[in-house]
């Protein structure tokens, strides 16, 4: 018999608070970072309820916590969902873009790089603030941490759109510095990066951006190491990025406009989970062999109340699926409900 | 000294190639043209041919005319205090039209009290001209005035703009292609609005900086009427001066 | 007809206020600033307040101010015997910083005559008050002209260009925030450069062009060195006159 | 036993020159269209020739056309393939673009709709010129003409890129006006739409494009009848149209700079014939029942030379397949040989 789940994906809600508090202490610096202040945290969670409850908010956010539950049910990742992107108001990235400048005479073509501010992304559903213990970041919990995010999303596709995006934090150092922001932002602004994103985080991005420059940026006059930073992703962000581009996301278009960092972008039907997603029925408790048809999946149910995700071994096309106990209890299921699922690849999966 | 000013003959020309840099255009215009070459001389036969200028007719008809619109961006957030000016390029061809002062050159030998009055004699030259011929003329009359070099003869303002747009030598186009290397140049050149602070600082300082060498006429051109356009150079970032034909040829 | 030019004072506030239009500013300017307002009454008695000019020192550097460049792109292609001039407008903030004459109004009953002196009186005064004030002015003078105006008192400019981009009514707008609500009209007009020849051609034949009844306080400034700087108001079109200040105080 | 293939999809040769030109003659005026004149068709085909034997060209322009069996081999349609957009020159779009202008004092927010001339599309493989009698319209000609040239592009990828693109005639009437370029083009170029197009075809579409305004269109600035005529489809072009909307174009982000009409955009591996190709042996002639299993297949040799692509009932799943000899012959294959196939729906397909 396989052993019990490990991780549970569920909604935050307000007993995680301490919990949250000590992973947004740990977390790195970055735009979508979770605010470190308890107060911030608590109305994050008490505003995930709401939108559980009620997601015809423009600016619904949906905050999700991971636990290990070999741990006692510790708290080890958390990560969120913004139904909307710029909540009703603007949001703005820059969109690389490349235009030919040829003069025949010369014998010269140019292919220039521009970054253009724009708001195409506006509305869009986010995934927001991904963060993990890092002693948990290499494994499975990860991946339920990240792609649960997208099996409910694909559940409840009435909330969200058709279109994902994922901001991911660019390069900065220790200190908080930031090269993209440093020769771009800076020239507008007169404040470093960590002012800005206080600043950003109080009076809203849109807010701030609409105070850069409209026309767009030329790449060729900024520094090279501005230019080799463009689109560069943070060491920190390398696993959350790398499980959503293995998802089928594209990171080549557009840039967060303050920090220069890949935001990434896709539509829900072609992301692996949302390709593999299907609905099992569940059956009583019978003995489930690891046979070779058997692989990782996401699991959950397709109650939104209640609404809990784990990964279980499952046979990859059977249309029921017989839980034990302890999984249906995990998962708040009975016999006769139905599941929705979608497997993990093999190595990298599990 | 005083000064005679006459049209350039062709016998001039060999004498006054050896002042004008490589680039410049040494074709006679035609008589009863728009167009003007005139030679400052002293007054009795004091001493030769000694400086010229140039009267170009409408510019820019034939072939686009380019040059950068310097303009200002206020970014504000009165919540923020902040308050923020910036200048703008914005390539265009604004001056299209205008007649134009160009590639005035003099004499090496010639002392800067003898260079002031020879400029003088030959702006007042080229009014009687452009008011004789007032009909074939614009109503704005320009003068481009060289920009700022370094040592070696680079321009700080390319260093920090253009070269990022085009690698090869500005000059040597603009030597080998006439006029036309610098609408080629332009081609390359960026085309919406440019921040000025993304440039180098020695750039954003150079823009609309003349050339010290060319401070007598511009002396001359100010005192004359002439003001900054708020265009500048697309190669070495000089700044366009400019004043109505008509307004100039009532002043006294 | 002789005329005398004072400082405005409180008790002349409500005869002013019937000339001058609902949204304009009658606040009164502190003494030793760089503003002032100032008023045109007979000499002697002769007539009481005729007409009133505003100094308003360096300007856009708290609240922004904008205005239209008005730019010429050339399209050409020799080849195809193509050569297109194009008017551009490019929304900006390029006058901020200058001083400025604004809100010239006069009694009703004031004859032609009688208005070109008493605009010429007080745009001697002004003068006199920037060269008193000249530390605290900016380097150049503009004065915004009101544009076209149909029967109805729309603005044929808006007609074609603005409109497109708030439908509402832009007077009501500037009578309810005054100077901020052009601020606000601005921040949804087109950021980018747009081609003139997308407007109607009655907003093209509108640009630039100052109504008829500024005619006379247009000819005063001419008269008086400034030009059109190739700058419009956003909401009517009409045209910025500007000059050099200091170049504005050394005319006889 | 079933029909022998009525259509059959081959590469143009100079015996089809009288042919191409009744199609040429009959096709709808549209940027994409074929010259209509005789030596102009005879380099057409000369040059896909030689793309054919050699597409590292940049100008590479493959050339097809589709055969009526039935009507003894009588040429009824012809497509084209250029290998890259732009052929080494830069290739010009407008790209739709949507920015919000607020005032919050005055309680205004706009959607603002510019178009924006790009570059985005240059170097992408290009599906052009697709012309068909109009008698075959309807049917399943039409479906080898269009979606053959996908499956030749997925059995030849070296060749081509991933990003597939399609030009479609915008709104013009029998004169050849043009709402889209009386509103735009005209006003830079004194030309009206059929002087632009000969313009077009002889100095290059990119010298043309390069006298367009470099700043974006404000779309509100235009006529009512033009706003409505962006991006709106000609007519005539309806059936190529929905055949590529079908197989997963996108429609929405693109438009012709001088017609205005919508250009599609893809990436290969997402379209449905791409994803459905699948390589089977081929096997000496035995009966083919055509049971519930079987589907009308898209099917062509894997060898560049001779290629050759018909129509054929398969069943959907069998690695091999049994071709009688006319069949075999008219693909130009023998037992052994491998064959792609995908498969068309069912009603829409046949």
């Amino acid at each position: 018999m396989a052993d019990a789940p490990r991780y549970l994906l569920r909604p935050a809600a307000l007993a995680d608070l301490t919990g949250l508090e000590r992973l947004a202490g740990a977390s790195a610096i970055g735009i979508s970072s979770l605010p470190a202040d308890r107060e911030a945290l608590r109305e994050r969670i008490i505003r995930s309820q709401h939108s559980f409850a009620d997601g015809d908010e423009p600016d619904a956010h949906y905050l999700f916590v991971l636990e290990d539950r070999q741990q006692a049910g510790a708290l080890v990742g958390t990560a969120g969902i913004a139904a909307r992107a710029g909540a009703g108001d603007r949001f703005y990235s820059y969109r690389n873009e490349f235009t030919v400048h040829a003069s025949p005479a010369l014998g010269a073509r140019n292919r220039i790089h521009t970054l253009h501010l724009c708001h195409d992304l506006t509305g869009a559903t986010v995934l927001t603030g991904f963060h993990i213990d890092p002693a948990h970041e290499a494994g499975p919990g990860a991946q339920l941490l990240s792609r649960g995010r997208l099996l409910f999303i694909a559940s409840f596709p009435e909330r969200f759109t058709d279109r994902i995006v994922s901001e991911h934090p660019g390069l900065a150092d220790e200190s908080g510095a930031c090269p993209f922001w440093d020769a771009v932002g800076r020239r507008f602004f007169h404040l470093d990066y960590p002012a800005a994103e206080r600043l950003a985080s109080g009076q809203g991005r849109a807010f701030l951006a609409e105070l850069l420059p409209q026309s767009p940026i030329y790449v060729p006059l900024l520094d090279e190491a501005t230019q080799w930073a463009l689109g560069q992703l943070h060491p920190v962000a390398e696993r959350p990025f790398s499980i959503l581009l293995d998802e089928g996301f594209d990171a080549d278009t557009w840039l967060n406009v303050f920090d220069g960092g890949p935001t990434m972008e896709a539509r829900l039907p072609m992301l692996k989970t949302a390709r593999r997603l299907r609905s099992v029925g569940v059956l009583p408790p019978a003995p489930r062999a690891t046979r070779g048809g058997h692989a990782t999946h996401l699991a959950a149910g397709r109650r939104l109340q209640h609404w809990r995700a784990t990964l279980l071994e499952l046979d990859a096309t059977a249309p029921a699926v017989a839980l034990r106990d302890d999984e249906a209890a995990l998962l708040g299921l009975s016999v006769g409900d139905s599941l929705c699922v979608a497997a993990l690849d093999g190595p990298d999966g599990v | 000294m005083r000064w005679t000013v006459r049209p350039v003959q062709a016998a001039d020309v060999p004498v006054l190639s050896a002042w004008l840099p490589a680039s410049a255009d040494t074709t006679l215009p035609e008589p009863g043209t728009a167009a003007a070459w005139l030679l400052a001389e002293g007054a009795d036969g004091a001493c030769g041919p000694s400086a010229c200028l140039r009267v170009r007719g409408p510019i820019g008809l034939r072939r686009p005319r380019h040059w950068y619109h310097v303009g200002c961006v206020v970014h504000a957030a009165p919540e923020l205090q902040l308050f923020h000016r910036q200048h703008t390029l914005l390539l265009g061809n604004d001056h299209t039209g205008a007649s134009e002062l160009a590639a005035g050159a003099h004499h090496p030998a010639l002392d800067a009290a003898a260079q002031a009055l020879a400029w003088r004699a030959l702006l007042m030259a080229a009014r009687e001209h452009l008011q004789a011929t007032r009909a074939l003329q614009g109503g704005m009359v320009i003068a481009e005035l060289p920009g700022l070099r370094d040592d070696q003869g680079r321009s700080p303002f390319w260093q920090g703009l253009g070269r990022h747009f085009h690698a090869g030598d500005p000059d040597a186009v603009l030597q080998r292609l006439g006029g036309d290397g610098r609408a080629q140049l332009a081609a390359l050149m960026p085309r919406q609005v440019v921040y000025a602070s993304f440039l180098s600082p020695a750039a954003q300082a150079a823009m609309a900086q003349a050339a010290p060498s060319a401070r007598l006429w511009m002396d001359t051109l100010a005192d004359a009427g002439f003001r900054y356009s708020h265009h500048i150079d697309i190669v070495d970032g000089g700044p366009v001066f400019e004043t109505h034909l008509d307004s100039w040829c009532a002043r006294r």
